[in-house]
């Protein structure tokens, strides 16, 4: 076929191109050029005192536990811990911002989120102690298994909420995951698939400024990871990590919108890791201290701390009970924690297949019987 | 797992290709159970390029039946997630080798969930993967990737040689609690059969072999695409003075050691047949164990007729690396008859 | 710790949140809203007649080289032809605006853009007439295998040219993706790569409109692929894709300041696949003939052979001239693509490893004794 | 393929660490090509998790030894585009179950470029994977890989378990043209032995098994993580009477048969011992080929002694898991005695 055998060819006129028009605006669609931030500005006004209250028990909690738990990696009572000290807004925030019925999706850093949404630390810490992997029955809190392989846990949550929203459920999943995990294959197709589906899910993104020593920069050339929502025709909202009820209003929006069928959201808070990457790191390799100092200085339960005091929310009585309740958990988790776990290796194989094959069935026996002769020796 | 067909009333059979009773379990599975749902490529409005979800949308709708962004991490990812919630997904993969991208997903999640979890969070997923060469397929249309589910605990691998098992083990596959790699061999697509559709044979759980041709000489040991060369073969023997025994597994994982190894005892001499690459393939694993258990009966070592161990060829070039009937045949000339006892 | 232990804590001041600076400016990254057009527009008179005329005479023999790959397929001389009818002005576009010292990345779809850069047409149908994958030497034209694994050639565009870079020399990698292949987590991988790294590389997007038979709709809900560049910092370009002048200038821009060192661009041309899929497709099966027909009148030869016209750069002898050559080299191509591929089984063991492996010279020499007793035979 | 040390005036050894001398064979390999570079997740600044790549930033620059965006097939897929242009990359995988998203990088590409391109692109890239467990690992970081790298023609899969084989194969597999897939057992990291950084002993082509301790009554096949264990099994196994021959296979693909049948036919008795799940892993293959190369040689089956078909366990109960001395001896108790001849 040559150009004049073209149907119709000749006389060509020029008609008007076919029309182009942008799937979604992708003006509103662009975060704030800042993060967004509540202590210190008027909008703090506008906070109930209670949900204040709240969030500042619950962050001194977050922060006990996460000393907590280090301390425990020095007892050889966990194989390895992943601090989110200095994350604790975030990872409070995500937790209270849902409802009973929603999902959380955790990584493997986000234990505290789990805790703060009502796992028992025993059963979100079993992973890290190493008797079992997932240490709870995660449709009891609707709370994912801890995610290690990093960001493979988001399309997880835009199934399971575009499922709930094929049945009919006004279920919203929430999905964490970090800075260094955005540049995953998964991360990218999770968004795009939820985008499409609009699905009701958030995907929330703790810019911690480390994928354990890379920093943000060799990790992105991007305004800003909340940029990577335009890309997908999603909103993408920039807060301060660290201001707790800014992140709290942030995700709660999100939330919302899903909820109401708006779609997904991404959410980047812009906090810090101030513990190295797990026990087992070293982070002087890699930062300096100035650096970690100013993030101290911008610590999130000193931010609001600072706030409830000034506006007369919390007195010295407050700060004491908060701290005290703090310091009973922990006890109670140092406690527990201590206590051996029960281990049965026969497990092993019981929960491999709904029914075990006849070669499992064989390999049990075979560990059985190696046992019953340690036993005997 | 549950086993699906029940026999009625038999009606009169008609032929049917494996890809129309592949299309017809999904059908009827759905049919009965809301919670199934297809997705994949181009599975709706194009009923898949093989054809396989032909009619699927238009019967159930798209939320049924799912068009999916071309990714399929994202695919098997969000099917992880959909089952979590209490769906049954039954992805398509389009071609074997466009599985490999969701093989993060496959191997530590999928396969794993339910043993994370001490089987609180069981994924019944089935992920149907075309596989296989013969029908002149570019690179990355024809690999038969089974080793790498096999290697993968956690994961029941099946492949359907026949319609009639075509329908059944995809019923099974549907109704299992636990993952299932569904490896469908795609040069049998169109192969036919006598089937009826509205009385399907009852099919065993999966798990379990068949005897597809008795014999007393030796046992093939074979599955999926190779199911009609070693039958081929097995005629074809009969003129050498053969009498051979064809085993169709069925599935790989559970492995049916029972009816494969009642079979070589019979026989006393073993030859495994597949597509997939010899050198780290199925048959190492499969002629291992056979001799393992049946080391005694054995009178030659377990043979094995595999793919060349290379990346698999261009069309014009695979009927050389394919296993046909005359290299099943001077496998089986190799088992040492002059040592017959 | 408690909150009161932490260091230097009472009285605390909060001081200013730790400086946050985009990386990159948003806004210049911003892809037009509408495609860039040339033709029918002011713009055209700034292209330079040769230029013009060059396109064309490529345009005309890229529609008669698909049309005869069709045919090809239609005589059982190619085993599978997925046509760019209709896409000619983005493959000749992405072939032109390189220098010899530059690589293109093809997808499977790109034979046109191969060809149209130097490669003997019959080496790079080789992979879809069935006797070898890759026809060529991939170093002789700079000309990357045709990669059928959708998005995975990108992240190798972005290593090549991030290699040259290292090495000093001023190459750019151009790699060629399909709407369909920007879902794919290599996609995201590639483009973040690239940025990062400040590779020279130019990612062309050719939106056809469908990945084999699913629309654009169901594949993302973003404004436009190319706004899929600002979640990696670079510039995103949206262009009319059979505005053969328009995708050149685009493409030219890219590759320029790929080859300054300004880093990696995202190019998204709007097109429109006119036949099926491949020839194996049923494209009735998921779309209108009234679209077909919209975009055919919108077809890249008939625009610019118009501007030229209208310009009195092309006479009814130009146009004839054109489609002569496009014919002898339709003809040539059908000749030798129908002498029959000379073929040796025994390629098959010579090139899976630089040495063969003692286990391939065993199965070479069975293959070997199979074929001379076939010859016996 | 070439081989690289050559013996000079030997210095005196001192004690290394695998690690150390990992380290040390990249650190060479760099200095002498410009064109190596390493690449990886905090495999600059950081030097790895498991520090082999402790100072190459510093020595070499951060274009030599790179940290990479998190992304492993992006991390694979561009050291593919480097080798395009002629470099040689070194490829970290941080962890084994963390070079699952590469696998179609890795299955379809790197394995596959040379022949596809009939040798006209090469593909030098060595894929570095600390694998399998015995460290205390929490889930996805004790995962024994090594199955489905065998099952992919291309690539060669090569393991060291020793600290002047961790050198010597890793300055092999840089200088390979090939693409190497260089399985690190992480639980020998800080095993020690004395050894010379200056004058690394001679490494032979990959390709070659070793026999490290020679033996009459049977033969046990192993490499990397269960060589160790393999010796000492060898010599508790004395006091039972039993003089075991142990083979360390070194390199995977390609299989050295001649030295592993050697020594089997032999001994006439054979277990392959490795950490991997049983079903679907290389053992099946090695029993396999030795059965069919050894057959009239063997007393017995060979056996397999390997991890269970399990997702690998926590880390309170991996002991269950891995291949022990007791459970190589109860194999080898199996291999039919009161048959002997
Ligand atoms: C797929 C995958 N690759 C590599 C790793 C190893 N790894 C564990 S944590 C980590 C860094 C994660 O950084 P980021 O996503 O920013 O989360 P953060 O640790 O800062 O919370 C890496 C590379 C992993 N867990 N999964
Ligand atoms: C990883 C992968 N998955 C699936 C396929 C099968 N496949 C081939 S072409 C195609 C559609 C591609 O669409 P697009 O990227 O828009 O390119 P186009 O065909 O329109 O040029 C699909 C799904 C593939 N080749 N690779
Ligand atoms: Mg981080
Ligand atoms: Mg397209």
């Amino acid at each position: 076929m040559t150009v004049q055998e073209l149907p119709g060819a000749a006389p060509y006129r020029p008609t008007p191109p076919p029309a182009w028009k942008p799937r979604t605006d992708p003006a509103p669609l662009l975060p704030d050029p800042e993060p967004y931030r509540v202590l210190g500005t008027d909008a703090a006004a506008g906070f109930a005192p209670e949900l204040l209250r709240r969030l500042y028990a619950e962050l001194v909690r977050g922060r006990r536990y996460n000393t907590q738990a280090t301390a425990l990696t020095k007892q050889g009572r966990l194989a390895v811990y992943p601090s989110s000290t200095g994350q604790e807004a975030c990872e409070v925030a995500a937790a209270l911002v849902l409802e009973d019925r929603d999902w959380l999706f955790p990584s493997y850093r986000d234990t505290l989120a789990a805790v703060a949404r009502g796992l028992d630390p025993v059963q979100a810490l079993t992973l890290l102690r190493g008797d079992w992997h997932t240490g709870y029955d995660p449709h009891e809190h609707r709370v994912a298994p801890l995610c290690t392989p990093l960001a493979t846990q988001l399309p997880h949550a835009v199934g399971l909420a575009h499922a709930a929203r094929l049945k009919g459920d006004d279920v919203v999943a929430l999905a964490m995951v970090g800075d260094g995990g955005t540049s995953e294959g998964d991360f990218h197709e999770a968004l795009n698939f939820a985008a499409v589906w609009q699905a009701p899910v958030v995907f929330l993104v703790q810019n911690n400024g480390f994928a354990i020593s890379v920093p943000l920069a060799k990790q992105t050339a991007a305004p800003s990871l909340a940029h990577k929502a335009v890309g997908y025709g999603m909103p993408g909202r920039l807060v301060d990590g660290n201001d707790a009820p800014a992140v709290h209003q942030v995700l709660s929006e999100a939330v919302a919108r899903a909820r109401r069928g708006g779609g997904p959201t991404l959410v980047e808070a812009v906090t810090y890791r101030i513990d190295a990457h797990t026990n087992a790191d070293d982070a002087t390799r890699y930062r300096g201290d100035g650096e970690v100092e100013t993030w101290r200085a911008h610590d999130p339960i000193r931010l609001l701390e600072h706030e409830l005091t000034e506006r007369g929310l919390l007195d010295e009585d407050g700060v004491r009970q908060a701290a005290e309740d703090a310091e009973t958990m922990a006890a109670r988790l140092r406690e527990r924690m201590n206590a051996d776990a029960e281990l049965d290796p026969m497990d092993l194989f019981a929960h491999v297949y709904a029914e075990q094959t006849a070669q499992l069935r064989e390999q049990a026996a075979q560990l059985r019987a190696e046992l019953d002769a340690e036993g005997d020796a | 797992m549950t086993t699906v067909a029940n026999a009625a009333a038999k009606p009169a059979t008609k032929p049917a290709t494996m890809a129309q009773a592949l299309q017809r379990a999904m059908r009827d599975a759905m049919a009965e159970d809301p919670s199934v749902h297809v997705m994949g490529e181009d599975v709706g409005t194009l009923g898949g390029v093989f054809r396989v979800t032909d009619g699927l949308a238009k019967e159930f709708g798209e939320d049924r039946c799912t068009d999916t962004p071309l990714a399929e991490a994202g695919i098997l990812g969000t099917a992880v997630g959909m089952a979590m919630y209490g769906l049954r997904p039954v992805v398509e993969m389009q071609f074997d080798a466009f599985a490999y991208p969701a093989f993060e997903q496959l191997l530590s999640h999928v396969a794993k969930m339910r043993n994370r979890t001490r089987g609180a969070m069981p994924l019944p997923i089935v992920v149907r993967v075309p596989y296989g060469g013969g029908i002149g397929g570019v690179e990355h249309h024809s690999d038969s990737s089974e080793a790498y589910y096999m290697a993968t605990p956690g994961l029941h691998v099946v492949t359907p040689a026949t319609v009639a098992d075509a329908y059944g083990l995809l019923r099974a596959a549907i109704a299992s609690d636990d993952p299932v790699v569904f490896l469908e061999p795609k040069r049998l697509y169109w192969s036919k059969a006598q089937w009826s559709p509205d009385a399907p044979d009852p099919v065993e759980p999966i798990g379990r072999a068949v005897v597809r041709r008795t014999g007393r000489s030796a046992t093939l040991v074979t599955y999926g695409p190779s199911l009609p060369v070693c039958m081929e073969a097995a005629e074809a023997a009969r003129a050498e003075g053969w009498d051979l025994e064809v085993v169709d597994l069925r599935s790989l994982v559970p492995f049916d050691d029972e009816t494969v190894c009642a079979s070589v005892r019979r026989t006393g001499r073993a030859v495994v047949v597949h597509e997939s690459t010899g050198f780290g393939g199925p048959g190492g694993e499969i002629a291992a164990r056979v001799t393992e258990r049946c080391f005694h009966h054995l009178e030659a070592p377990v043979l094995r007729v595999a793919g060349f161990d290379i990346p698999y060829p261009p069309p014009m070039l695979e009927r050389h690396h394919l296993p046909g009937v005359d290299r099943i045949l001077d496998a089986v000339a190799r088992l040492q008859w002059e040592a017959q006892s």
